[in-house]
């Protein structure tokens, strides 16, 4: 018990620092290190939860994915970050203000949660037994059965995203020169080649 | 998998392929093929709708309750499919002029028609949530499509940030829903909150938080505040697409939501809404008035339009209902057709986006100018053309359920909005003369217009299939 | 002959009337060619299109049973099925003048335009049909949302024809009159719908029997005073009126003082009175006090314009004035003298808009003191003007008399004060007519444009000669009207005075009771 | 406190999702913070997510974290995409950058 | 034969109006004065049929106006008061008409001036024979609408517009009066018919009326607002400013409008409302008042004025005054008579005036005149003829009636009977003084006019001339002729013949002078024959209604000597005064008018009645209308309604413009907001729920 708790409190707090390193930090190069940071450690939180297959996948997605891409776009954009925080001191009293309401808010209600009487009838996937089934045996049975629907939509979405991508970036670039195979492959001798009878010592 | 049953998703199925398909044509033909990949979309999306009506429109839930198909869910995907045909209509000579006819369009834009398809059938708040990213990333991609544009960039930044903001906010509300009760199936969710006494501080908190983001779909006040920076930003084609379908793939999501799942809690969403609804009403109409360019106008339009269907809603009651889908529906046409020519705004092949570049259209282009005219006087709600009749039923189921106050508020401001729509008449008819705008109406966009003119005018002498085919799709929400 | 007509029951008449206008735009819509071959069809065929609906206008007035307050020439269609609405045309003694004189009012606009509108010819002519059709329908439409689709809809060519053709502060104007009207229409259609949802028709016939708890009376009231007392328009939300005739052209000033203003008027009597008669009985005292305002005040202030056309609309203000008066008596002299003193003004104030027009056209300026000594070069249209003028001052043996001393007859019945008061608007209407009259026609040439002004000619004489004789006639012999709005009227009377006396809470309505506001925000249960 | 309860989960879940609004209004100067934040945002989410469908003892909440991951990887490319295309029209990112259109 | 009487000026104004570029000036005077002629005829038929054969009748012609209950015809009634009017009416319309041709000679627009006055007695008759108030009221006003038309003839005149104007307003404020006094009748009556309201008037004399708020004696209301219209169309003080500036219009309409007929339409209206009055004593009371000090104070300023047409329109006023007093008193048939006699002699003094001024070449100003006597004497003569009957001077019409007026008004023997007497006996000098100073200036004495305007004096021709004779006769004869009909005791109801004895013996004993004179001067043909059967009872028939213990017309033949004498002494002394002022000792005038200057400047003004009215309802009316219009209409009103809404609409939009920053943290902070601002009213409003 005493180590479930020093574990979540460690997660949490480290979590709750990092984030608000996340938004604070002057070098967004940072801020994306931070973030990396934050995703570790609730990934932690997910194994303490049981969920072992998020955890993983937030690390390998998220940390190898997501946050790469970031600190990649960061990098490239070269961005200038002298002077971040300019003008952000009038918003920080109110937004603390509307920001600690809302916490509170969230907090007084999490204070008395309850559950709906009839929860248990209404789970759509109970969690098996774990010893019969891991976590990601269970999730993996889940998506490409009850889940399908939306696993096919899913990839719909990171299709509309790869094709978004292309059409915002890619570039054709003009004066480049690039290779083309078909063109290569489609070029005949007689293209190109003239073979003419040389009469010596006439030339060209 | 007794309920795994594809047919109900058929027309969603045949558009993905097509999307994909023309995909690959694209990629190998380039992108001078624009303009086909455009008209074979919207070929493809005409043959969804005939799917559509092909199917059977009873009640099937499918997909482990993931997908419900009904009656609702049929007519609205139909409205959607009519309006991206229009869209990609209007769109097919506005690529060209503008430099940017690149074949990806017309596939993003049956990709977002695909999500918000989707949404109108989500019965389950995982497939809601799919839907909405779906169609919202495609649509974050086309606000910023133009991406020579600065203004078009700056639109995708704006809109998309919000957007996942937004997104956020549905999440967590759909977090707090499913701690609640438990599910995220919108039948078993409605079950559980039927059977309580009093609706949960969490569930109202959820219902909040969702409704916050769907409210930024349909640009309600305060949830707007992207809409005439998106709308001015966007590509003008773009932003008819925007104006037209989205709205009806979101207020479907949120009447299925509102009349399915949260019947029980209808007295929190109904203050939430009506707040909602009076501040759109009052927004839109009071900051049209200072607008100069008009793609902004049209997005207080909207704003404004929005605010008049969510009465509808706060009235809870299946004539309520089907006054919302009526609204839609004529709001639709009426926005295609001031698209039509909104579209059609150029000089020397530039955009023309002033409202004083409509200077004396009546003399110019006169057929132009009263189609205009007839969209205005429609917009602000005056009969006998059929926005009065979308603002009557409105107003009625309002009434009806003694929301007196919220429906003379409502009235009133549609005078308020009546100025600024009669500003642009005045402007046509009143105003010395511009120059002329670039001749050439491409065919497409002149049916668009005659359409939109014919349904306008005609709706008033034989409204009965139109009304009591909204009717029995919205009755559809309370069985 | 009556009975002949009689059998023409299922003749549609009203719809033919009401839409005929809308062939006519449509076949001036097709008319292709040059310019002024196009304008010059156009013309004719408006003109043709509104005398076909005039000799129409004429079988009905013959086929009218002035005997029988029933609605008759009654054509209901479904209509919105699912909602209950129905295509409800007919007409009854309250409303068939009005739609005569809609009818008879059109041609003359048209004729009246027909050198002095030189731009746009063509869509002059449609914006006129078109509001024909629409003032038509709205005095036969039987069906509470057919009306309000008519009364409303009037805005649109009206507002079109302020702005395109209009005067200098056209836009301004055009925008009062529209977004004024529709302020208060607006509001009326709240009402309608409380109405429909209450009684679950909206079938006006089948409404007045529907009995209307008190508070929610007072409140629906209220809402069809916004609509109606803008549009009559009483004071104080008469403003708009002389900014709109100011810049109309000179047929806009004369279908708007003719019929618009009217539509105020007959909706007092078809939807206030019989529907809501407790809540008119409450609120009777306030339109008195507001009618005699007008009366007093407006032509206070008709004293002093220096615009005929400005000096004229204020005139209208203070003779509708009489009308809300009339009306809210409840007597039949003043009900009657109400309707007869809208047809009458219909005439008069449309006569005299044209009269401007007539000088207007030739000087364009509507300042009186451009004017002057014009009996001697103009002396026929002294002599109209004279005769328009007269009218409007009230004077015996023209029919603005009879519907001005019926009114206060009437008015006399219920309150003196009252009486007396608005009978000083007699006075004062002859000080600022005279006036008017007498720098316009009588006095020295003191300008020499305003002396070389060509007379009336044909055109202008035939616009203007049927309504000096109309003007005479119904001043001699009103009986051609009162005899058949009579049992209309009374009917009208003898509802209000049983639904009056049904409730025996009537005698005593307190502020109270239209504070309380009824469950308004939250049907039962709610919470807000 | 020492026995770590679903609300101890939820309390830090509302704490990121505060500090990830917090981080978006606050910013003023470079949107891909901003861009950050609603990664935060997203990731209170997924806590509470899996904080309920671990007390719940249901799959569901940890199938929708899955899917949010996804879709918020998706998100970030096209965010990302957009961005660049802005920083190539602009030559900024900054936040204060991005108001040619207002009124 | 009444609708010829009636109906022939009509036929005539129309013939004209509508086909005068046919038939041209000398057709439409043919056609008026034939049509004139005609109905003068009729109506002297009429007369002789009604009196003699002594049947009243109505005759109904249409509906008018119906409503409900208020139901009113167009109709004729006939009877001795009305047909006595249209005798007047027509006879003396007729000879204006004559007299037209002549004097309009040189006028463009003789047809519209002869259509007019066509028009004009029409009206007119409208008016007599009304049989409701209605009609009279169509009439009422279509006379003051003449009377507006002919005021205004010369219409480049500044000044004859605007006195046509005034004529046309404070006659309308007049009918003001009437109107409501119609309406009242209405309600007290259930009717507006004279036949209910005369048969009811006893019915409903306790009634009580609500008015402003009183309670009302039903009457007394009904008939002051009646005598309301009366004043005005009358010229009563208070509202008689009208009357003087009328005098702008050409002089025969000054003769037929402003002196013979119109004016008194207020006495005819009193009169033929007599059943009513007669149950409203206070009414008469006030009635009897506002016209013995009309007599009083038009005369005063009749003596200081310089203008001959405005002498005779203040003497015109002043006998108005008389006529009222005598209604006042109940002496309704003095009054008619009075009205009769006084149509004649001041229309001749009109007609005359207006030869004098057609001689002057238009001039009016009496100190511009003098010295013309012997180049007009017919013109002269006939100006005695008039000025003695006004005067008073037996055996002149005035003499007769002005006696029984005034004696009436003694024997009523109530106060304002006798205010009215003593104001009427100041009156009669006072009038004899101003005739004699009229007829002084205007032809005796030096010549005052500049030697062109007197090289051109002439006689006016026969056209003109003859009417005057007409009117002359009648000034001499009338009063002779009908005092028996009209005002002749008649105290015993016992036989005819009886009556008649008694009759003659009264005649003779009240006029006796009179008659000495006359018969010296006339032959007498008819009147035995007409006295046989006069007397005023069955002369009037029930035509007027007088109760018994009011009847101070039988009364007055009772009156003392003295106060039957004491009107003709005063006469006596006023022409004696006004030939020492101004024909021996010329210089008095000016004595008298420095040494009562005040009083001369109150006089000579008018009793500053228009500046009062000017500065008390002119002014401010359209001073206030200003105010409402500028103040009122576009300050307050449009300010902050229209124009005030529309200004904050834009102010709003404005704001909310600005609002719209384009930033994105403000945006994304106001959704913030929104959500937490709707969940704390979720907490706050049922907070009580964690």
């Amino acid at each position: 018990m005493i180590v479930q708790a020093f574990a979540f409190y460690l997660f949490a707090g480290i979590l709750t620092l990092s984030a608000l390193m996340v938004i604070t930090a002057r070098n967004p190069v940072h801020s994306v290190l931070f973030l990396v940071l934050a995703f570790f450690n609730a990934a932690g939180l997910f194994i303490m939860l049981g969920a072992e297959f998020i955890a993983l996948i937030l690390v390998i997605v998220y940390v190898g994915a997501v946050a790469v891409l970031f600190l990649f776009v960061v990098m490239m954009l070269d961005i200038s970050f002298s002077d971040l925080r300019k003008g952000a001191m009038q918003y920080v009293s109110i937004g603390f203000v509307i920001g600690s309401i809302l916490l509170t808010e969230l907090i007084m209600l999490y204070g008395t949660w309850q559950f709906a009487p009839d929860k248990d009838q209404n789970r759509a996937a109970p969690h098996v037994a774990s010893e019969e089934l891991t976590n990601t045996e269970a999730l993996g049975q889940l998506i490409y059965t009850d889940y399908i629907f939306a696993f096919q939509t899913a990839g719909l979405i990171l299709f509309v995203a790869m094709i978004g991508a292309i059409v915002l970036t890619h570039r054709t670039r003009e004066g480049v020169r690039k290779q083309s195979v078909s063109n290569q492959q489609a070029r005949k001798p007689s293209d190109v080649l003239e073979i003419q009878k040389v009469t010596p010592r006439t030339g060209v | 998998m007794s309920d795994f049953n594809l047919i109900p998703l058929l027309p969603e199925i045949f558009l993905s392929m097509i999307a994909m398909g023309l995909l690959i044509v694209g990629v190998s033909q380039g992108n001078k093929v624009t303009p086909v990949i455009c008209w074979a979309c919207a070929g493809g999306l005409a043959i969804a709708a005939l799917l559509l009506l092909g199917m059977n429109w009873d009640t099937h839930v499918v997909l482990n309750g993931m997908f419900v198909f009904d009656q609702f869910a049929g007519f609205m995907k139909l409205l959607i499919i009519l309006g991206l045909i229009t869209a990609l209509a209007l769109s097919v000579q506005y690529l060209e002029q503008e430099h940017m006819a690149r074949f990806e369009y017309p596939i993003l834009v049956v990709l977002a028609g695909v999500g918000m398809m989707m949404m109108v059938s989500a019965n389950n708040l995982l497939a809601l949530y799919i839907g909405l990213e779906l169609q919202s990333l495609s649509l974050y991609v086309l606000a910023a499509f133009n991406r020579n544009s600065l203004r078009s960039a700056e639109a995708g930044i704006k809109y998309f940030i919000l957007g996942a903001l937004s997104s956020g906010m549905l999440l967590f509300g759909i977090s707090l829903i499913y701690g609640f009760t438990g599910s995220i199936d919108f039948t078993v969710i409605g079950q559980s909150l039927g059977g309580l006494e009093t609706i949960p501080f969490g569930v109202t908190f959820g219902l909040v938080f969702i409704l916050a983001g769907l409210a930024f779909k349909i640009s309600a006040v305060p949830f707007h505040m992207w809409t005439p920076d998106v709308y001015q930003g966007a590509p003008t084609c773009v932003t008819a697409l925007f104006a037209i379908v989205p709205k009806v793939a979101a207020m479907a999501l949120l009447m299925r939501l509102l009349f399915d799942p949260f019947m029980a809690a209808q007295e929190q969403w109904m203050q939430i809404i009506y707040f909602i609804s009076l501040a759109s009403m009052a927004l839109g109409a009071f900051a049209a008035i200072a607008q100069e360019n008009i793609k902004r106008l049209l997005a207080y339009s909207s704003i404004g339009n929005m605010g008049y269907a969510l009465i509808g809603i706060v009235a809870g009651s299946p004539e309520g209902a089907g006054a919302v889908v009526l609204y839609i529906l004529i709001y639709m046409v009426m926005t295609a057709g001031v698209f039509a020519i909104v579209i059609g705004m150029r000089r020397e092949n530039i955009a023309a986006e002033q409202i004083s570049d409509l200077g004396g259209l009546s003399k110019t282009h006169p057929v132009q100018a009263y189609a205009m005219a007839i969209f205005m006087f429609s917009m602000s709600g005056i009969p006998p053309l059929a926005g009065f009749f979308g603002k009557l039923f409105i107003f009625q189921a309002a009434v009806a359920q003694e929301f007196y106050i919220l429906a003379t508020l409502g009235i009133l401001t549609s005078v308020v909005a009546a100025y600024y729509y009669l500003r642009i008449i005045k402007v046509m008819f009143f105003d010395e003369a511009v120059d002329g705008f670039d001749q050439a109406m491409p065919f497409a966009r002149r049916a668009v217009l005659f359409i939109a003119v014919v349904f306008l005018l005609a709706f008033i002498i034989r409204p009965e299939a139109i009304i009591e085919s909204a009717q029995s799709a919205a009755s559809a929400l309370f069985i | 002959m009556v009975t002949g007509f009689r059998d023409m029951v299922d003749f549609p008449i009203l719809s033919i009337m009401t839409f005929l206008p809308l062939a006519g735009v449509f076949i001036i819509l097709m008319i292709r060619g040059e310019a002024e071959d196009v304008d010059r069809n156009a013309k004719h065929m408006a003109l043709y299109t509104s005398l076909f609906v005039l000799a129409f206008g004429l079988f009905l007035f013959k086929g009218f049973d002035g005997s029988s307050a029933d609605f008759q020439f009654v054509e209901k269609v479904q209509w919105f099925s699912s909602f209950g609405f129905s295509y409800h045309m007919g007409v009854d003694g309250i409303s068939v003048f009005f739609v005569l004189l809609s009818a008879f009012l059109t041609p003359i606009c048209i004729i009246a335009s027909w050198d002095s509108i030189k731009t746009r010819v063509k869509e002059f002519m449609v914006a006129f049909l078109m509001l024909e059709c629409l003032m038509i329908g709205t005095f036969c439409a039987l069906d509470s949302i057919l009306f309000y689709v008519f009364f409303e809809g009037v805005l649109i060519p009206m507002f079109l024809i302020i702005g395109v053709w209009g005067g200098p502060r056209r836009v301004y104007s055009a925008y009062k009159f529209f977004l004024y009207t529709l302020l208060g229409s607006v509001l009326m259609l709240i009402a309608l719908l409380t109405l429909y949802v209450q009684g679950g028709t909206t079938d006006i016939p089948a409404l007045m029997d529907v009995d209307i708890a008190k508070n929610m009376q007072l409140w629906l009231w209220l809402a069809f005073f916004a609509s109606f007392a803008v549009k009559m328009p009483m004071w104080p939300v008469h403003t708009w009126l002389p900014d709109a005739h100011v810049e109309a052209p000179t047929a806009g000033s004369v279908i708007l003082a003719g019929v618009l203003l009217k539509m105020g008027g007959y909706g007092f009597l078809r939807f206030s009175l019989p529907m809501l008669p407790d809540a008119s009985l409450f609120f009777a005292p306030m339109v008195f006090w507001l009618s005699v305002i007008a009366i007093v005040y407006t032509s206070l202030v008709a004293l002093v314009q220096e615009d005929m056309k400005k000096l004229i609309a204020y005139s209208s203000v203070a003779h509708m004035g009489f009308v809300t008066l009339g009306i809210f008596t409840v007597t039949t002299q003043g009900v009657e003298g109400a309707i007869f003193q809208m047809l009458s003004h219909g005439l008069i104030s449309a006569a005299l808009f044209l009269c401007v027009g007539v000088v207007y056209d030739r000087l364009h300026t509507r300042e009186i003191g451009r004017y002057g000594g014009l009996v001697n070069n103009m002396p026929r249209y002294a002599t109209v003007f004279m005769i328009f003028m007269l009218g409007s001052v009230g004077l015996p043996g023209t029919s603005g008399f009879v519907g001005e001393f019926l009114t206060l007859v009437g008015a006399f019945q219920v309150d003196t004060i009252i009486a007396a008061l608005a009978t000083t608007g007699v006075v004062l209407g002859a000080v600022y007519m005279l006036l008017l009259y007498r720098r316009v026609i009588f006095g020295p040439q003191d300008n020499k444009d305003a002396a070389a002004m060509a007379d009336l000619n044909i055109r202008e004489i035939g616009v203007l000669v049927p309504l000096a004789l109309l003007v005479l006639w119904l001043g001699v012999f009103p009986t051609t009207v009162t005899d058949r709005i009579a049992p209309s009227v009374d009917k009208l009377i003898r509802n209000y005075e049983a639904d009056i006396n049904a409730d025996p809470v009537a005698e005593k309505t307190t502020i109270e009771d239209v504070i309380i506001i009824p469950n308004i925000i939250i049907p039962e249960g709610g919470s807000l | 406190m020492i026995d770590i309860q679903m609300e101890h989960y939820l309390t830090l879940a509302a704490l990121i999702f505060t500090i990830g609004v917090f981080g978006i209004f606050l910013n003023r100067k470079n949107v891909i913070v901003m861009l950050m934040s609603i990664e935060l945002m997203l990731l209170a989410v997924n806590i509470n997510f899996v904080a309920f469908s671990a007390y719940l003892n249901d799959l569901a909440g940890q199938v929708f974290t899955m899917f949010i991951l996804t879709v918020a990887a998706a998100e970030a490319a096209i965010g990302l995409a957009i961005l660049v295309a802005f920083f190539r029209n602009k030559g900024s990112i900054a936040v204060e950058d991005i108001s040619a259109m207002k009124g | 034969m009444e609708i010829l009487a009636v109906f022939a000026p009509l036929f005539g104004f129309l013939i004209v109006s509508l086909f005068s570029k046919q038939i041209e000036d000398m057709g439409a005077q043919v056609v008026t004065c034939g049509a004139m002629i005609v109905a003068a005829l009729a109506s002297v038929a009429l007369f002789f049929d009604v009196i003699l054969g002594g049947h009243s009748y109505t005759t109904v012609l249409s509906d008018w106006v119906m409503s409900g209950d208020f139901s009113v015809q167009w109709a004729l009634r006939i009877d001795t008061l009305s047909v006595v009017m249209m005798c007047v009416v027509n006879i003396v319309s007729a000879c204006v008409h004559v007299y037209s041709v002549g004097y309009m000679s040189h006028d463009d627009h003789k047809a519209r001036f002869m259509s007019y006055l066509s028009l004009f007695t029409f009206a007119m008759l409208m008016l007599v024979t009304a049989d409701n108030l209605l009609q009279l009221f169509f009439g009422w006003e279509g006379v003051g609408l003449c009377s507006y038309l002919l005021i205004g003839f010369w219409n480049h005149k500044h000044s004859a517009n605007a006195a046509a104007v005034k004529a046309f307003v404070v006659n309308r404020i007049g009918d003001f009066g009437l109107a409501l006094g119609t309406m009242a009748a209405f309600v007290v009556f259930g009717s507006v018919e004279f036949d209910v309201l005369f048969e009811q008037a006893e019915a409903v004399s306790g009634d009580t009326i609500e008015f402003f708020g009183f309670e009302i004696h039903a009457l007394t209301l009904v008939c002051l607002l009646l005598f309301m219209g009366a004043m005005g169309k009358s010229a009563q003080l208070g509202l008689h400013t009208w009357l003087p500036d009328a005098m702008e219009g050409p002089t025969p309409v000054s003769a037929l409008i402003h002196a013979a007929t119109m004016v008194t339409a207020g006495v005819f209206l009193v009169a033929r409302m007599s059943p009513v009055f007669e149950y409203a004593p206070d009414a008469l009371m006030v009635v009897a008042v506002v016209g013995a000090t009309t007599a009083f104070v038009a005369a005063t300023i009749g003596m200081t004025q310089f203008d001959i047409k405005r002498v005779i329109a203040y003497s015109t006023m002043s006998q108005l005054g008389y006529m009222f007093f005598a209604l006042g008193v109940s002496a309704y048939s003095a009054a008619i008579f009075h009205l009769m006699t006084h149509a004649f002699f001041k229309a001749l003094l009109f007609l005359g005036a207006g030869s004098v001024i057609h001689a002057m070449s238009d001039e009016q100003d009496m100190r511009k005149m003098g010295g013309i006597y012997k180049k007009i004497p017919i013109t002269y003569a006939l100006m005695w003829i008039g000025s003695l009957a006004l005067a008073g001077i037996p055996p002149f019409a005035g003499y007769f009636s002005k006696d029984i007026v005034l004696e009436s008004a003694w024997a009523d023997h109530t106060w304002f009977g006798a205010y009215a007497y003593w104001m009427g006996i100041a009156a009669a000098f006072m009038t004899a003084f101003y005739s004699w100073r009229l007829i002084i200036m205007t032809f005796h004495g030096k010549p005052r006019a500049t030697k062109k305007v007197m090289d051109h004096i002439h006689e006016s021709p026969g056209v003109m001339l003859a009417p005057l004779f007409v009117l002359a006769t009648g000034a001499v004869l009338a009063g002779f002729i009908f005092y028996g009909g009209f005002v002749g005791s008649a105290h015993h109801d016992e036989g005819h013949a009886e009556a008649t004895e008694e009759h003659h013996v009264d005649t003779y004993v009240v006029t006796k002078e009179g008659v000495h004179k006359k018969e010296g001067v006339h032959k007498k043909e008819e009147p035995e024959e007409h006295h046989a059967s006069w007397d005023k009872t069955s002369f009037w028939g029930d035509s007027i209604f007088v109760k018994h213990e009011n009847d101070t017309v039988e009364a007055a033949h009772g009156a003392p000597f003295w106060v039957k004498k004491l009107p003709l002494l005063m006469g006596l002394l006023g022409i004696g005064l006004g030939y020492l002022a101004y024909m021996f000792r010329t210089e008095i005038p000016a004595t008298m008018v420095r040494i009562f200057a005040p009083i001369h400047r109150l006089l000579f003004n008018k009793w500053f009645f228009d500046e009062i009215y000017d500065a008390v309802f002119v002014k401010p009316a359209f001073r206030i209308g200003r105010l409402f219009w500028i103040g009122g209409d576009q300050n307050i009103i449009d300010k902050h309604g229209p124009d005030g809404v529309a200004d904050k609409t834009q102010k709003i939009a404005g704001v909310l413009s600005r609002f719209q920053s384009g930033y994105i943290y403000q945006y994304a902070f106001v959704m913030m907001i929104a959500v937490i601002g709707i969940i704390s009213w979720f907490v706050f409003k049922n907070g009580n729920g964690f």
